[in-house]
């Protein structure tokens, strides 16, 4: 077997396990956990091996059939795709392995299987988006996508669970239907596909019918803006997001957004091109309106007093760094948006875990009720700390590393203004992140004794959070690790 | 008279456009639940309707060669083989939003969207 | 009032839309930019690749029998998703009282 | 609903209807139709069956775990007849070139892997339309 087949492998294995759990497995037991986390591990060597693969041989692109790209279906498989490949195994592997006890805590026991295989199809179609070079795969993908994403919400039997599942359910299906009619525009015009192909043809018909141009373009903006919550279609995320369990929170605010975010950069600068992009000034835009999604998510951040909502609101404010990176289309900027998707997908899996495991022990949801509970919790609350400082921007984590850039990538381009709205913003984090911390180190708590004491959580859970504090402590100490991988790929990008 | 040419000639689109806009007007302001889905649904057909559009070649015949005929025109196949796939994805989302409304009507007692939200906030209060 | 807002709105966009769409080849014509190489590909060379005289069957299961595959798991998902919300644990959401 | 005409009626056609759903999916390369086509027609009769006799009757007939067995195997035989393509060296879903036979244009038994994965396409969608049936209806 050659080695180029191994993505496609990897694919493969998510499916298959996903769709024969159900049929195979009757009880949620220990040989059901041994098979997920087999299938995990077996994914995350292929996904390294490919990573490392095409750090040698260069990347190639994967024809289904034979068929040529013209004709079938392709993935273009690159150092990008394969890095974002590699974050959402990886990922969801300490996701999935901090689930097993925290589920028992959401759901009813008969939905466990339909959950995993509900998570394996979520983690089938995000590797299908990465990897496909095809628009129409894409939207195939995308609906998979959806139903997951929602799937993995109104599992847990609630009034609040089914109403943000329907009203996410809703505005997804506006925003994939927005994508379609955009495609169909766009197939009208160019009479292909493939992302290559049509990339070439708009550059015929571009002078021809421009205004088809630009509404294809703006139906597929406004579908993926829906999609991945810019701040005046953001209204879904709070619910969606703060409401689910806590394994799914991390997984939609971690790792679905992003892959929407990932599909706007392949739109604008695969598709479209650097040139036709910026004559229709959509870099203009997209810099706009993640400018007024940095500050008005901490806006709202702050209002909130449960603190699955908060961090949902604030999940809002980081895609507005990520869209400032693309809206800033220089090489840096996007290198700087890039390096925003893993380093924001590290740290709100790991607030939304702290926050998860919180809720497992103490049943808290208040934030007001948190005083000394860094005693109680040490673990939790530590690595909720570190991804909160992280989130404000102290040197050493890797959301400075990220913030940085930005700044650099800002003033190189010569928009010095947006360093105010990233200082603000980041002023604003510092409002709503730092009074938990205060409150949970130290405030007294009349009740409680000030004794430190180990976090009475299950391990599966503390390990899972441990691995990722240090991954962010890690990559905020060492960032070239990650920075020269996405600054070698971004050149394909931009030319 | 030129624009009404113009349109004949773009009826299909005309048309399909129209029903797009129509079935964003029903999601937005109707807070019916049931009429949400229609509205989903109606924006659906109207993009299945452009695409197999897109497609069609006048005088075409349907794109299946029987032995012995040739000279023909076929109309265009990719378009019809996507929107078997696109009806297939609508029929999942339409079932997935029908089951939780049943669930939302069971929980809340009502269809009404703003009636439903009147409760959360009052429910959130306490 | 809402109605009205919309209705506006959406008036405005559709008149956007038309405007933009008869710049557009016309309807059934051959010079169409979508009958391109590729479907005169697709009617050329389906049977002697294939062997299925229906084209969309041929594209359907062969050249894009990715699409099809995905789209049998959009059904999966689909009553795997209906399942969980429908039918498991519906009559003793005991524990799962309140908000 | 008890009524002795529908049962009659129903138990008349739903042969013809099924025939005619296995028809379309076996000519899906030949003729029009094809694996939906084919698949709705099937879970069509099924929709039959259930609103004339009942969900009880029908749950005999097509009970949740076959139905579950059918909707899993469509997608594994699909994967399989990809992976069959990998091990014989090609790309994924390979068809003809990968050693699947390809026939003479016209007959049943031809055109490689399409009969087959129309089969497997048209199974697929016929029990998820009744599946869905029956769960949608079923009280609470």
């Amino acid at each position: 077997m050659n080695s180029t087949h191994y993505p496609i492998i990897m694919m493969l294995l998510f499916l298959i396990v996903g769709v024969s759990n159900p049929v195979i497995k009757k009880k949620f037991d220990n040989i059901e956990k041994t098979i997920i986390m087999s299938t995990f591990f077996i994914a995350i060597s292929l996904a390294f091996y490919t990573f490392i693969f095409i750090k040698i041989e260069g990347p190639f692109f994967y024809n289904f059939g034979g068929w040529g790209r013209k004709f079938g279906i392709e993935f273009a498989i690159d150092g990008f795709s394969s890095l974002m490949s590699l974050l959402i195994v990886l990922l969801s592997a300490v996701i999935v392995w901090y689930s097993f006890r925290d589920i028992g805590h959401e759901m009813d026991d008969e939905n466990f299987i339909s959950y995993y295989t509900i998570v394996f199809l979520l983690i089938f179609s995000m590797l299908g988006i990465t990897f496909s070079n095809d628009l129409f795969n894409i939207y195939v993908f995308m609906e998979i996508l959806s139903l997951t994403s929602c799937g993995i919400i109104s599992i847990k039997h609630k009034k609040v669970n089914f109403l943000a599942s329907f009203r996410y359910l809703i505005l997804n299906t506006l925003g994939s239907l927005s994508f379609f009619f955009g495609i169909a525009l766009l197939y009208m015009v160019t009479g292909h596909l493939n992302i290559i192909e049509m990339n070439l043809a708009i550059q015929q018909v571009w002078q021809v019918t421009p205004t088809n141009i630009l509404l294809a373009t703006g139906f597929i903006f406004i579908g993926l803006a829906i999609k991945s919550a810019l701040f005046p279609m953001h209204i879904w995320l709070p619910d969606a997001h703060s409401s689910a369990p806590s394994p799914s929170s991390a997984l939609l605010s971690g790792l679905v957004v992003k892959v929407y975010i990932f599909t706007m950069a392949k739109v604008i600068f695969n598709v479209l091109g650097k040139e036709i992009s910026q004559a229709l000034d959509i870099d203009l835009f997209l810099s706009i309106f993640a400018a007024i999604s940095m500050v008005m998510g901490s806006i709202f951040a702050i209002a909130q007093k449960d603190i699955k909502r908060m961090l949902a609101y604030s999940s809002v404010a980081q895609i507005g760094y990520m869209f400032l990176g693309i809206g800033i289309a220089t090489e840096l900027g996007l290198a700087a948006g890039f390096f925003h998707i893993f380093s924001h997908a590290l740290m709100k899996s790991a607030l939304f875990l702290s926050a998860g495991a919180i809720i497992y022990k103490k049943d808290l949801r208040d934030i007001s009720k948190f005083d000394g509970l860094g005693y109680e919790l040490p673990i939790s609350m530590s690595v909720f700390t570190i991804a909160a400082l992280g989130m404000i921007g102290i040197p050493g984590i890797v959301g400075f590393m990220s913030k940085f850039y930005l700044a650099e990538a800002v003033i190189l381009a010569g928009k010095p203004y947006f360093i105010v709205v990233i200082l603000l913003s980041s002023f604003l984090n510092a409002i709503y992140y730092l009074p938990i911390i205060i409150s949970a180190f130290i405030k007294k708590d009349p009740d409680r004794e000030k004794l430190l004491e180990f976090d009475d959580i299950p391990r599966s859970m503390y390990t899972s959070l441990i691995i990722l504090g240090f991954c962010m402590v890690l990559f905020g100490m060492f960032p070239n690790l990650l920075m020269n991988t996405i600054t070698a790929v971004v050149p394909t990008f931009i030319n | 008279m030129d624009l009404i040419k113009s349109l004949l000639d773009h009826i299909n689109y005309v048309g399909s456009v129209t029903l797009f806009v129509i079935g964003l007007y029903t999601v937005l302001t109707h807070s019916n639940l049931l009429k949400k889905v229609i509205g989903i649904n109606i924006m659906e057909t109207s993009i299945f309707l452009f695409f197999v559009s897109i497609g069609y070649i006048s005088g075409g015949k349907t794109p299946i060669i029987y032995p012995g005929t040739e000279d023909v025109y076929y109309v265009n196949p990719l378009p019809s083989t996507l929107i078997l796939t696109g009806i297939v994805v609508a029929l999942s989302i339409t079932v997935y939003s029908l089951s939780l409304i049943m669930r939302l009507y069971k929980e809340y007692g009502t269809l009404d969207m703003d009636k439903i939200m009147e409760i959360r906030s009052e429910t959130q209060d306490e | 009032m809402k109605k009205i807002i919309f209705g506006l709105l959406l008036s405005g966009l559709l008149f956007i839309l038309i405007s933009g769409i008869l710049e557009m080849p016309a309807l059934g014509s051959l010079d169409n930019q979508s009958y391109n190489e590729v479907t005169h590909y697709y009617i050329e060379n389906s049977i002697k690749d294939t062997n299925a005289p229906n084209m969309v069957s041929a594209i359907m299961t062969d050249y894009r029998f990715f699409d099809t595959l995905g789209e049998t798991i959009v059904l999966f998902t689909a009553i795997t998703v209906v399942i969980s919300v429908r039918i498991i644990g519906v009559g003793k959401s005991h524990y799962l009282k309140g908000d | 609903m008890d009524d002795l005409i529908v049962k009659v009626i129903s138990k008349i056609i739903i042969p013809f209807m099924q025939v005619f759903g296995i028809f379309v999916i076996l000519h899906g390369h030949l003729s029009p139709g094809g694996g939906f086509a084919g698949g709705a027609i099937l879970g069509a009769s099924l929709i039959l069956l259930t609103l004339a006799f009942g969900l009880n009757d029908a749950k005999k007939k097509m009970p949740h775990s076959m139905s579950k067995l059918v909707e899993t195997g469509s997608i594994l035989l699909i994967i399989s007849l990809g992976l069959f393509s990998i091990l014989n060296g090609y790309n994924f879903l390979t068809n003809g070139a990968s050693g699947f036979n390809l026939g003479k244009t016209g007959e049943i038994i031809s055109a490689g892997f399409i009969p087959i994965a129309t089969l497997a396409i048209g199974l697929k969608v016929g029990s998820t339309l009744i599946t869905l049936f029956h769960t949608i209806i079923e009280e609470d």
